[in-house]
């Protein structure tokens, strides 16, 4: 936990080394106490108690007194400091973030799509969370900051990058088979690298990727699918240009030949079919626009190049 | 084994902290009708029209009235009035019954227009109505249930008193089953207002 | 007990029934405490292994002996199994059976057949689980919290799994019921209120929230049940539901749950102590109300498990405020235990260094609890394996430290018995090093940043996972030897006399093992209070 | 046994409280009919409560019963109100 001079990590730290430091100190003193009464007061040098007291009003109103007072300030520091974290700077720069299984999309405000979260240095970030499927969160160690991202439902948090680097974003909330490898960066860029990104690169590299490419990692489906024949949750993707596929329709097997329209419809009632012995949790693709979907099923159906 | 020792007043009180667990069992139930209510005021209003008022109130006065008769029926135990007793047990059952048989026809009705859990009918209805209706099923199969528990506790009991095992001395049977049978009645007199007569 | 000496076998030797059958429809306590003791301990040892098993996943970073299904479904089943299976019966169903009736001066509880009928609820939602871990769609991988909408999708036995819980929670409301009903009614003459023994208090206590949480866990789990089945969507938001709502009822019960867990833990702690050394209890009456202070507090409090859920800011400090009053009664004990030993003539037999360890531990634990329960901290705290190593502190180094305190205590009264002594220091020195190895690096982790649930994990949080792991091996051998030495005092022990710590309470008074009717022909009669040592002396020492 | 069972409760009081209970169901039908608003749940509940003791004290003879139970059944309904309101402190404020 190393010292981090950004606002919201500093809010919280302060509350953690409250506590902990209290604790510590209660910590010790109870356990000095204890091993000191039992040197003390050991069978061998004190063969009969010598006393045989039942209690004492003051002590024990002390001890309910001082208790309550201490966890009082640690309640009410831990909450000034919490409202904090939930006052949005009002020159935030606005993000949406859309979590599903189990992958992280940044849609930024002019409409570009991340799989990372680039943010400039110095300036406040409000990430707007959402989820597609199950259960999320969002949860950025460095910054202190985690919040569920929930079905159905609108939540957010923001922070501050002070210093240009990668700072890990983990999910934080259970969501099976992927939970663990649901990673992700938040890349802070000082303003000229910033500035660079954020301008629209009117010309497309000649070496810029398949455009069906970027959406699959745009759209995370490569967080399933992968592009080398490792299986993961789904069917890799590699070589499935004209694959015969064993589909469940409930119950019974059947063989289809990969193309065009089945693609589209894996994507889009990824329940109707089934790949046999797979799950069926296919999030269904229909926020995809059709051109969008056009481009997946080009890339898929080109034949794999060795 | 534990030596033959009685002690009514002890079962009373266990049978009255089981009725607490229930109280709390059902009241997870209206946690979510409270919350729902809120979120939804008018499509809950608009539902709860779908519901028949009249089954929902006959069956209010059935129940009412099976509480009466099976109170009698301890109180007629106690004096020694068996006979009666006997009855009165028996009059609890059929009302029981006559409320099981009215709730079959009023959710085959409702059934019969499509909706029940998992419909799409209902699905098509929208969100505040279509959780009204599950909560609807949820909290009154359940009730349902416990009637049918409850009638069949009595049943018990209205053999025992025939072979003259419930006696004016040991009617602790005939008295924790009375209670059981109040509690469902209980239950009933929220969840009638809650369901069938919000506007 | 098993050899056929004509020596004096107490409740194992006299039973209207011959043989297993004499167990399986005992409604005597003491029977019905043994059966629970053992399934119990049995389920201990497989959740045990699991946890090991998992620590060995997380020994480096990458797949090492398992896959992620594997690894979510192991730990999921760890936790039911030591949530439901093991933990919460553990104290209140076993050691409560056994003792609870003696130590009012009772021939029984109020309702010996509910009693078993408990459990076989237990038994049988026992079974099912373990059914649902290997029989079809796979074993359940929602975590213990059975989180909606993830454990409505998920394809495993998810539907057995809440069966087997729902089962559980019953086998637990019963014994609630019974508990709650004999302490009011079977109290003997001159056992009043200011006389009963702190773990009486305690098991009170507990059994209060059983009967008024446990039916909320019921109707919680029923409907997940209905969900899958007939998809009702009432937690499913796109259909009007509300996933947070769900959270709500699991934690109004889970919550309460674990001071379910950690009460009767308490109460074995506060009737140790005074028995090594040799002085009543540091305010009686504080404790005994701190209980219950405890209990109430405690159904306040659930929504600090929800701090990140997207629960409105309103909830959170009211939570938050609650939350931290429930730790002054826990302050309460903790203080009056350590003046306890003032000018005692402390003895550290086995179990009295159990006793003392958990007052080190569960404090750990529970001012862990602090910083989680602090609306700011939580934030960078909550599901990370800090939480994974708060629970374990209070639940394994309290509870389950007290359990084997009680074990220690309490099995030489009940099989007349005793185990060797060393052994059983090595065994507490080796567990109470492990532990704190294991779990101290664990919370460390977790305050860099480590999520738990994780099945594999950044290289930065590698060191410290090693350490826990190592420290888990520690733990395992501790918990072996212990296991091992108690079989043996059990089975091969020497003969101890009636009272060899030289307690006051009333269950050292009845020979060991206690005969079928406890006290013999008439019930006993109590003159004084529970922890007056005053010419009460051990065989033993 | 003479604490272990009360007296017998005369028929009459129990009919009395039954035609009570039948007039209650008529006024909340009746009242619900009537455009309240937020207050028609109110009403609504408030009769329910009070058909509620009703049967909870005659029929169930909680009159009879010694402190105990009623201390009892009061903690039942504290924890009750706690659970169902401090839910609301979220559903309220979100
Ligand atoms: C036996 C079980 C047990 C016990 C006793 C406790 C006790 C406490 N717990 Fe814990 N808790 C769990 C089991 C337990 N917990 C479990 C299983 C989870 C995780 C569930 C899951 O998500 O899987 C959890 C999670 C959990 C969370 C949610 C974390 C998160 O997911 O974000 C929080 C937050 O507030 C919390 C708080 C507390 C507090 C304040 C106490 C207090 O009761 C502690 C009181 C004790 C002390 C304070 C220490 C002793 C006193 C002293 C040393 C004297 C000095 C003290 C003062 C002056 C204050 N616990
Ligand atoms: C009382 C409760 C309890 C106990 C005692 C334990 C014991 C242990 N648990 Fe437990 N754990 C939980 C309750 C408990 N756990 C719960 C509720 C969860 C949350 C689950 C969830 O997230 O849903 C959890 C989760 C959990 C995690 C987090 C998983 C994750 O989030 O990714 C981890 C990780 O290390 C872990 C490890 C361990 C270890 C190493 C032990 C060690 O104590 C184990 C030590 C013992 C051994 C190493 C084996 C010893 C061998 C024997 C005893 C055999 C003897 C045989 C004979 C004598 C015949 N547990
Ligand atoms: C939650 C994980 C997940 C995500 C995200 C996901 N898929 Fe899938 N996908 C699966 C699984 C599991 C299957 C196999 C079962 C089935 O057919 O539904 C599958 C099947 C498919 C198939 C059929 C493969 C074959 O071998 O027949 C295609 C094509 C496909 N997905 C495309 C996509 C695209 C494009 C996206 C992104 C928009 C995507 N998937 C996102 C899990 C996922
Ligand atoms: Cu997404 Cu965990
Ligand atoms: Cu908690």
């Amino acid at each position: 936990m190393n010292p981090l001079s950004n606002p919201t990590a500093q809010a919280v730290d302060n509350v953690l080394i409250y506590i902990f430091g209290f604790s510590l100190i209660l910590l010790l003193g109870i356990t000095v106490a204890t091993i000191y009464f039992v040197i003390r007061y050991r069978r061998s040098t004190n063969p009969q108690p010598t006393s045989q007291v039942h209690g004492n009003l003051w002590l024990e109103t002390l001890w309910t007194l001082l208790p309550t007072l201490i966890v009082l300030t640690m309640f009410w520091y831990g909450w000034v400091n919490y409202v904090g974290l939930r006052e949005v700077p009002d020159n935030a720069l606005q993000v949406k973030a859309t979590a599903r299984m189990w992958s992280w999309q940044f849609e930024y405000p002019d409409g570009r799509r991340e799989n990372k979260l680039y943010v400039p240095v110095g300036r406040p970030v409000k990430v707007n969370l959402i989820s597609v499927d199950v259960l999320h969160n969002f949860f950025a160690p460095a910054f202190r900051i985690k919040r569920d991202a929930v079905p159905g439902m609108e939540t957010y948090l923001w922070f501050t990058a002070t210093e240009a680097g990668s700072y890990d974003v983990f999910c934080a909330e259970y969501c099976g088979l992927g939970h663990s490898a649901m990673i992700t960066t938040i890349e802070a860029l000082d303003q000229a690298d910033y500035a660079a990104w954020a301008q629209p690169a009117e010309t497309p590299q000649p070496t810029a990727e398949p455009h069906g490419l970027t959406i699959l990692k745009e759209q995370g489906c490569t967080g399933c699918h992968s592009l080398d024949g490792s299986p993961l949750v789904g069917p890799s993707f590699k070589g499935l240009a004209g694959r015969t596929t064993r589909l469940d329709r409930d119950g019974k097997i059947e063989e289809v030949e990969a193309d065009a329209d089945y693609i589209r419809r894996s994507l889009l009632q990824p329940k109707a079919d089934i790949v046999e012995g797979y799950p069926p949790i296919m999030p269904a693709a229909d926020y995809l626009s059709a051109e969008e979907i056009e481009a997946i099923v080009d890339y898929l159906l080109q034949p794999a190049d060795e | 084994m534990s030596i033959e020792h009685r002690d009514d007043t002890g079962d009373r009180f266990g049978m009255w902290l089981f009725l607490y667990t229930e109280v709390i069992l059902f009241s997870g139930l209206f946690i979510l009708y409270a919350v729902s209510l809120y979120k939804f005021p008018e499509q809950f209003g608009e539902a709860s029209h779908k519901l028949n008022i009249y089954f929902g109130t006959i069956n209010t006065l059935v129940l009412l009235t099976s509480s009466l008769t099976i109170a009698l029926a301890l109180s007629a135990i106690r004096m020694g009035r068996n006979k009666q007793s006997l009855v009165l047990c028996l009059t609890t059952i059929g009302l029981a019954l006559l409320f099981l048989i009215n709730k079959y026809f009023e959710w085959s009705a409702e059934i019969g227009h499509g909706i029940y859990p998992g419909s799409a009918q209902l699905a098509a209805m929208g969100p505040g109505i279509t959780t009204f209706f599950n909560l609807y099923y949820f909290t009154a199969g359940l009730h349902g249930l416990h009637v049918l528990i409850g009638a069949s506790l009595i049943g018990v009991v209205a053999v025992l008193t025939a072979r003259g095992r419930v006696s004016a001395e040991r009617c602790g049977l005939l008295e924790n089953s009375a209670l059981y049978w109040h509690l469902v009645d209980l239950v009933w007199i929220f969840l009638f207002p809650l369901y069938y007569l919000i506007l | 007990m098993n050899e056929a000496t004509p020596r004096y076998g107490g409740f194992f030797a006299e039973s209207p029934r011959p043989g297993i059958l004499g167990w399986l429809l005992s409604t005597d306590h003491k029977r019905i405490g043994i059966m629970y003791l053992a399934c119990i301990t049995s389920m201990f040892i497989v959740g045990v292994c699991l946890g090991l098993a998992i620590r060995l996943e997380l020994i480096a970073p990458g797949p090492t002996i398992m896959g992620a299904q594997t690894y979510n479904a192991t730990f999921t089943v760890h936790g039911v199994i030591m949530i439901f299976l093991f933990i919460i019966p553990s104290i209140p169903a076993a050691f409560g059976n056994l003792l609870l009736p003696i130590m009012i001066g009772a021939r029984d509880v109020s309702f010996p057949k509910l009693n078993l009928l408990s459990w076989y609820f237990y038994i049988s939602g026992a079974i099912l689980a373990v059914i649902a871990i290997f029989s079809g769609g796979g074993a359940p991988d929602t975590g213990w919290t059975f989180y909606v909408p993830f454990s409505t999708q998920t394809t495993t036995n998810v539907n057995l799994a809440v069966t087997a819980a729902f089962m559980l929670g019953f086998s637990s409301i019963l014994t609630g019921i019974n508990f709650v009903t004999t302490i009011h009614r079977l109290r003997a003459e001159g056992m009043h209120w200011g006389r009963l023994p702190l773990f009486v208090w305690t098991l009170y206590a507990t059994a209060w929230i059983q009967v008024l949480a446990t039916p909320m866990l019921g109707i919680t789990l029923v409907l997940v049940l209905l969900e899958r089945l007939f998809g009702a969507g009432l937690f499913d938001a796109a259909r009007g539901g509300d996933p947070i709502l769900f959270q709500h009822l699991f934690w109004i019960y889970s919550h309460p749950a674990v001071y379910i867990m950690i009460l009767p833990g308490m109460g074995v702690i506060s009737e140790v102590i005074p028995t090594f050394a040799r002085k009543p209890l540091f305010g009686y009456w504080a404790m005994a109300l701190s209980s219950l202070a405890i209990a109430f507090a405690g159904s306040l409090v659930w929504a600090h498990h929800m701090y990140a859920s997207g629960m409105s800011d309103m909830a959170i400090m009211i939570f938050s405020l609650l939350t931290f009053l429930v730790a002054i009664p826990s302050a309460i004990k903790v203080f009056n235990w350590v003046s306890t030993l003032y000018k005692g003539s402390i003895q550290l037999a086995p179990p009295m260094l159990f006793a003392l360890s958990f007052i080190f531990l569960f404090s750990i634990g529970g001012l862990g609890g602090l910083a989680l329960g602090a609306a700011a901290s939580n934030l960078h705290l909550h599901d990370t394996t800090f939480v994974v190593g708060h629970f374990h502190y209070t639940m394994f180094g309290g509870t389950g430290f007290a359990f084997f305190a009680a074990l220690h205590y309490w099995l030489p009264k009940f099989t007349g018995r005793m185990y060797d002594h060393k052994p059983a220091v090595i065994a507490w020195a080796l567990l109470f090093v492990g532990f704190n190895i294991t779990y101290m690096s664990m919370q460390a982790v977790g305050i860099q940043g480590m999520p738990r649930r994780y099945y594999d994990y950044l290289p930065e949080f590698h060191t410290l996972n090693r350490v826990s792991t190592i420290g888990s091996w520690i733990l395992a051998v501790g918990l072996i030897v212990m296991f091992v030495n108690l079989w043996r005092g059990i089975r091969g022990g020497r003969r101890v006399g009636n009272n060899p710590w030289g307690a006051t309470t009333l269950e050292w008074q009845v020979p060991s093992p206690p005969p079928m009717e406890n006290f013999g022909a008439q019930d006993p009669v109590v003159t004084k209070g529970p922890y007056d040592f005053k010419g009460v002396v051990a065989d033993e020492y | 046994m003479s604490e272990q069972q009360h007296e017998p409760v005369p028929y009459r009081t129990f009919i009395l409280t039954w035609l009570a209970l039948l007039i209650l169901t008529t006024i909340t039908v009746v009242v619900s009919r009537i455009e309240l608003g937020a207050l028609n749940i109110w009403a609504a509940l408030a009769i329910a409560s009070l058909k509620s003791s009703l049967v909870i004290f005659v029929f169930m003879h909680l009159k009879q019963e010694s402190k105990l139970f009623r201390v009892c059944l009061l903690v039942m309904l504290v924890i009750l109100a706690i659970f169902i309101g401090l839910t609301f402190f979220d559903v309220l404020y979100r």
